[in-house]
């Protein structure tokens, strides 16, 4: 290691607290935003420095890495992160164990034994949730499809593939017709439009983040077929709580990015001061609609 | 025409070649022979097909019908390579260099001498070149950037690639267009040295005084068909133009008396410039047309550059019709009223890529658009049909690509421009570059009649008689200054070329 | 010489639009195709459906042809309409000016930020792709930071999504949008083929020196023409916003070379001086009936850009085989 | 007189690299605020971590230098050294070939990608813009399709990922990685100066015709320059897929973008005939510093990219600033 590197923590004046890095897999869209906004609530609470960054575009392993490199080298307390593929993140956890620097897994897991804790959501349950409550909205049958908005990264298959699989396990009578990939709500909805034109007898759709989700809303109001169809999304957001208040949207599956911030610092914190915690820390993941969107359970966990 | 005797005898021999594009007979059976160990020149107007024939010799483009022999066997150049390896160089009309490239790295493009195999012997290469440059006699630099060079050092550096192939047939499309008198005859002398019993040259030209200099047969063609074939010692200029063109021309030369009288329209006060021009100064008045003469590199094209604000001035003012003018673009030079057309055609001059009709109203397009900048097209055509039919543009209509035109009626393309745009003073930088004797006439007929109208005109031109035939008065420069301002009548040949190689130049000399 | 001269007489205005013949071609090739492959397909709300999924590309792929037929490129339109669209929001929203003032507005600001890289160019004398590179990174970053990261909301004014979705034909959905672009694309076409401004970008794109040399302030004119290809981009930007009825802050990277893609099949060189509008729109229209066609008959999202990469080869390459053969 | 002469005098080659000067100058300046601006800056392993960050675009825009100075583009790159990742898992993890026979396996397959790009840019005659974004496309596609969407992992070549990392200096993080791309440098710095395809990628490039005219086969050296930089997408592609220890199948869009940039911002120009491997270097370090230093000075990132953004804008207009006073 860089020798210069080594002892700047302590030879920065001023600033002894301890800092605790977040690498997330984006930074642009709300639900970072929202996982930022736990953190920097946490590192006020506990006092410490906390820096958040996620890759310029979702998704981008090799930025991710990048970004990863650069925290490593400034030595930092703890470092918190949400790995986009974690087996590429191999040698940089191997780097940050032979520093000494100890790993919070967020968001979703690392698939390595570096990580002390994890603090995540089980997307496949949650998909598996969302799968639910769709078979339950069109009678246990007929065609659906899903707007997926990420085909290689782990939330977008574990969303797609916690979906799907509840639906080939429990619901027989209903058919997926078409799973297409689009996270942009501009062109989600000329995706959508697209598979509701060559499924007239569609019944259900799916959008597996907030892009897919209100692209699904916007292709429906602009077909004018309001309440032909269901539609069932993930994450929150304005366009999206509106839609499930006035009755367009169904209902959707909310994680906690907020608590997934506040915890991920806060077990950053434990570790530095040498408690210990709990491997998982499962932050949870609920489906709210019409009847429980004003629950203040709920709506602390929605952003607008 | 061709007896069947020469067969055998030639060199090279085209018989019977046509070829056409779409709305042009280019070429229509055309003749040509060329004996061992001479120089033959080919003449014809604008657009006879002279650039086409070459073109089909050197390989770019294939004849519709009609065979051509080298020694006496058939010989189709499928590319300008293989033309190359046969021993056929060409001098193209256009220029053909890269102007990224060094001068060496220019002529020997393709042929690079290597070390190690793939390794290139940038030492040697600039050896070679020195060497082949002194053996020329040209005034080059290995290692200069090609695109910093003026047109006329462009064409030197074509010439010294041309010679320097050890090419059987030389082929030289119009080389002399853009040089003057003295570098003329270098290239003379290198053309003779160049000629042997086993070679041979063609040669183009519209200087109709150079086919006695250099040539032993001319052959003219004129529509794309053949029209004769002459040996030069026998016969007559007067003779080969009205076999060119079929008809007579007047090419008298008038003495012309100075003008005198006319109000200054622009005048110049110590100009100067960071590269070469050192406080000229000048006037030019109301219906007078100023003669500017001077050997390559004197510095004529960058005064008129400086002028225009087409380049940088490094102090001095100029004034129109008395009043001092800010110029720092050509835009603003057009507002002033003055018109610059470039000697270099290419680059400055035309729209390659656009036709006859958007090309030649390219500087006047606002007086041709109403107050909301709607184009007025009927009028745009009617301007483009008329200065076509005025200065005999040979194209099949004004819609043409000026791609596809010949060199001389490009030159004419943008010569109609200026005259479209109507401006108080114009500024002709070789006007009548590679433009047939029969066109020239005309455009000098234009000219007198600008002149005649009460524009002040300033007439750059490499070519002696021309500037004696059209100007008022002469300037003469010398190494970026003006040496001698002539009036007319006191001008010769002889006493221009004295001013031109003045090298003791201290400051402006007047008469 | 008959023939060659009846040829002569063909005007050129014919002549050049059977030059788009191919590309032509291609596309009612690709509409033919998958009429036969989805019964689905060729349906009048699917093909509204697909104009309205090439309008904001197509829009910005208008100004993108002067540009490019000037000689110039510009990579900022696509995170500048982004831009734009927080702008419209930033208007309507924080500010509470009424909905022509947010729209116009925005329009606007999509024109400044034209003029900027216009002004970068032809001033500064940064060559077009850095000052356009810079200005796309300048606008991305901007978006975020006065959208503060998030969507911004009409609010005030939900009646602004009627910009983009008002039916303007009674009984069918034919959007309001939709029915812009296609005003956009005549006025482009207009602009293009019969003022003055058109006239010289194609000038300035054949050969800028002669141009200018010619006595044409070409810095004037590049300044106008990329600031004309901002207001498309503020267009654009505006309609994407309406559309969503929020202006999201992130995206629209990408969208410059659908963009520009969609101005080369048409026929327009980089290299400046050709192209035609006429030209631009088959080539989005050929990028947005391929893809929305692949989607219709569900082909694996896997396999649609390989089918889109393959496609837009052949369809150029036949062009240009046809263009030999002439 | 004097002047003129001297100036004559200068060798081609110090006024070219006195030309780079200022661009250099920026860099300098970019590192010497940085290290002021932070402590964590100027350290060995922060300035090694810059260049392993700097190393595949770095690489890529090695070969694009080739490709632009030929008067030509390629936007394959990106999406085409994600193939050749895919590719190298293939041959490596699915086929079980051994690490060298993979990584060659795939680099090789980086110049058939380049090949095709040459032969149907040469020999069929599709505009390079046009040629290369449908290999960008077909190449995005295939490797979702050949990987089935999944990163393939080195199961049986752990050590594979020591082609990137593997520390060449004993007790200093210097990664292997890094060490290949300074050796590219020299070679490909070499290949420009030194050889006849660098002569010739010149030549096309400042007149494709003339250098035709001149008895080059021109169709053959720009398939040869094509074909190379595909070779460089393929050593990028193999010490991507070795730097994460898994062949990704998605991205590589964007990064054609940064690769040019790079470029361009060096010094070459898009038109083609100028340009130098010293030039692309500093561009692309200019960038690479500007990203390092403003996430280890901790600027918010919405703001990164503004500054990007500015700072390449002040860099360019100053070297231009700078070359006209000259
Ligand atoms: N590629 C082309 N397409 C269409 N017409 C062409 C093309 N090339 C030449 N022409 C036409 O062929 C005719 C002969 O042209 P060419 O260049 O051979 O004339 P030239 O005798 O060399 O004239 P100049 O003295 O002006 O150079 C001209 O009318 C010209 O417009
Ligand atoms: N763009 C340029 N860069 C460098 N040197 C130049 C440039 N333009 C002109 N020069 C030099 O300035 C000198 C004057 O050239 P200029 O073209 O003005 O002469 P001229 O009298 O018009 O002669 P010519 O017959 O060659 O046109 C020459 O030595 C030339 O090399
Ligand atoms: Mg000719
Ligand atoms: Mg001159």
């Amino acid at each position: 290691a860089g020798s210069v590197g080594c002892s700047s923590k302590d030879e920065t004046p001023g600033n002894t607290k301890p800092y605790i890095a977040l690498i997330s897999k984006g930074f642009k869209h709300q639900f970072w935003q929202s996982v930022k906004a736990g953190a920097e609530q946490a590192a006020k609470d506990f006092d410490v420095t906390v820096t958040f960054e996620g890759a310029q575009e979702e998704g981008n392993v090799e930025q991710q890495i990048q970004l990863l490199q650069t925290v490593l080298d400034k030595k930092p307390s703890a470092v918190g992160f949400a790995a986009i593929d974690s087996q590429a993140a191999g040698p940089l956890m191997q780097q940050a164990k032979n520093d000494k620097i100890p790993v919070i897994a967020f968001d979703s897991g690392v698939d390595s034994d570096v990580p002390v804790c994890t603090a995540s959501t089980d997307n496949l349950a949650a998909a598996a949730e969302a799968a639910k409550h769709m078979a339950e909205l069109i009678g246990h049958e007929g065609k659906i499809a899903m707007i997926v908005h990420d085909q290689t990264s782990v939330t977008g298959v574990q969303r797609r593939d916690g979906f799907k699989a509840y639906m080939e396990k429990n619901e027989p009578k209903i058919k997926i017709v078409d799973i297409q990939y689009q996270g942009d709500p501009l062109k989600a909805t000329d995706v959508a439009k697209a598979i509701i034109a060559a499924n007239p007898d569609l019944k259900g759709l799916y959008g597996s983040n907030e892009g897919a989700a209100i692209g699904v809303v916007h292709a429906v109001q602009e077909l004018g077929i309001t309440g032909k169809l269901k539609i069932v999304g993930f994450d929150s957001g304005k366009d999206q709580i509106d839609a499930i208040k006035s009755g367009l949207m169904s209902g959707a599956i909310t994680q906690n990015p907020y608590g997934i911030g506040y915890e991920t610092v806060k077990a950053a914190v434990a570790i530095t001061k040498g408690q210990s915690v709990a491997k998982n820390i499962d932050t949870g993941f609920f489906w709210y609609d019409k009847t429980n969107i004003d629950d203040p359970k709920i709506s602390k966990l929605l952003y607008q | 025409m061709v007896s069947d005797s020469l067969i055998g005898a030639a060199l090279l021999e085209v018989r019977g070649a046509s070829k056409s594009y779409p709305g042009v007979q280019a070429l229509d059976a055309m003749h040509l022979d060329l004996r061992h160990g001479e120089v033959h020149a080919v003449v014809g107007e604008n657009g006879a097909g002279k650039s086409t024939l070459m073109k089909l010799l050197s390989g770019i483009d294939r004849p519709d019908s009609g065979e051509f022999f080298l020694d006496g066997q058939p010989y189709t150049p499928t590319n300008p390579r293989h033309a190359l390896e046969l021993g056929i160089s060409i001098i193209h009309q256009e220029l053909n260099l890269m102007p990224d490239l060094t001068v060496a790295q220019n002529i020997f493009i393709g042929r690079e001498p290597r070390a190690a195999g793939i390794f290139l012997s940038d030492r040697e290469l600039n050896r070679r070149t020195r060497e082949l440059l002194e053996r020329l006699g040209l005034p080059l630099k290995p290692d200069d950037l090609v695109g910093d060079l003026t047109v006329a050092r462009q064409q030197m550096v074509e010439i010294a690639k041309a010679l320097s192939y050890n090419a059987r047939v030389l082929i030289m499309d119009e080389p002399t267009a853009a040089l003057n008198e003295t570098e003329v005859q270098t290239l003379f002398g290198l053309i003779r040295r160049f000629v042997t019993p086993d070679t041979g040259v063609i040669y183009i030209s519209h200087r109709m005084h150079e086919l006695s200099q250099i040539s032993d047969r001319v052959t003219i063609l004129r529509d794309g068909r053949y029209i004769d074939t002459l040996d030069t010692a026998s016969s007559t200029i007067a003779q080969v133009i009205s076999l060119m063109v079929g008809r007579a021309i007047n090419a008298d030369q008038r003495p012309r008396a100075a003008t005198g009288s006319g109000d200054p329209v622009l005048s110049v006060k110590g100009l100067n410039t960071k590269a070469l021009v050192r406080e000229v100064s000048f006037e030019v008045r109301k219906g007078e047309i100023l003669g500017f003469a001077g050997l390559m590199g004197a510095g004529r094209t960058e005064v008129a550059r400086a002028l225009v604000g087409a380049d940088r001035k490094n102090g001095g003012t100029v004034a129109v019709h008395g009043r001092e003018v800010s110029i720092s673009n050509p835009a603003d030079a057009a507002k002033a009223g003055i018109g610059y057309l470039s000697e270099d055609r290419k680059r400055y001059g035309i729209l390659l890529g656009r036709s006859v009709r958007d090309n030649v109203v390219l500087a006047s397009l606002p007086k041709f658009a109403n107050s909301l900048g709607f184009m007025q097209d009927n009028n745009v055509g009617r301007a483009a049909r008329d200065f076509v039919s005025k200065l005999r543009i040979r194209t099949p209509s004004a819609g043409q690509l000026v791609q596809n035109l010949s060199g001389g009626n490009q030159q004419k393309t943008v010569v109609a421009k200026w005259l479209i745009r109507d401006c108080d003073i114009l500024i002709f930088d070789e006007p009548t570059r590679g433009i047939d004797v029969g066109a020239k006439d005309e455009i000098y007929a234009l000219l007198d009649e600008l002149a005649a109208e009460g524009k002040a005109i300033i007439m750059i031109s490499s070519d002696l008689p021309e500037i004696l035939r059209m100007s008022h008065r002469i300037a003469v420069m010398c190494q970026g200054r003006l040496t001698a301002i002539l009036d007319n009548a006191d001008a010769t040949q002889e006493n221009i070329m004295h001013h031109a190689t003045r090298f003791s130049a201290e400051g402006t000399v007047t008469t | 010489m008959t023939t060659i001269s009846l040829k002569n007489r063909i005007p050129a205005k014919i002549s050049g639009s059977l030059q788009q013949l191919f590309a032509f071609g291609s596309l009612i090739v690709i509409l033919v195709f998958f009429s036969f492959a989805s019964p689905y397909f060729f349906t009048t709300s699917n093909l509204v459906g697909i104009l309205m999924a090439a309008t904001v590309t197509g829009i910005l792929a208008l100004g993108t042809t002067f540009v490019i037929i000037a000689g110039g490129i510009d990579l900022s339109i696509g995170t500048g309409m982004i831009l734009c669209g927080v702008m419209t929001g930033v208007f309507q929203t924080y500010w509470g000016w009424p909905v022509w003032a947010g729209v116009l507005g925005a329009v606007l600001f999509g024109g400044l930020i034209g003029f900027v890289n216009g002004f970068n160019i032809s001033v500064l004398g940064i060559p077009p792709f850095i000052a356009t590179l810079g200005m796309m990174l300048v606008a991305s970053g901007l978006s975020l930071v006065i959208s503060g990261t998030k969507p911004i909301y009409f609010k005030e004014h939900p009646e602004f999504q009627l910009l983009m979705n008002y039916s303007v034909i009674p009984g069918m959905r034919f959007p309001l949008g939709v029915l812009i672009f296609l005003i956009l694309i005549v006025v482009a076409a207009v602009i293009l083929a019969k003022t003055i401004l058109g006239r010289y970008a194609y000038s300035i794109g054949s050969n800028e020196a002669a141009t200018e040399l010619s006595g044409v302030n070409v810095a004037k004119w590049k300044i106008i023409i990329y600031s004309m290809a901002g207001l498309f981009v503020g267009i654009a930007g505006v309609l994407a916003a309406s559309r969503l009825s929020s202006a999201q802050p992130v995206g629209g990277m990408g969208l410059e070379l659908e963009a520009i893609a969609a101005v080369v099949i048409g026929g327009t060189s980089l290299q400046g001086g050709k192209g035609s509008i006429v030209g631009t729109m088959i080539g989005a229209l050929i990028v947005a009936v391929l893809t929305n066609g692949l989607r219709v008959t569900a082909v694996p999202q896997e396999w649609q850009s390989v089918v889109v990469g393959c496609v837009i080869l052949v369809a150029v390459y036949m062009d240009i085989l046809r263009r030999k053969r002439a």
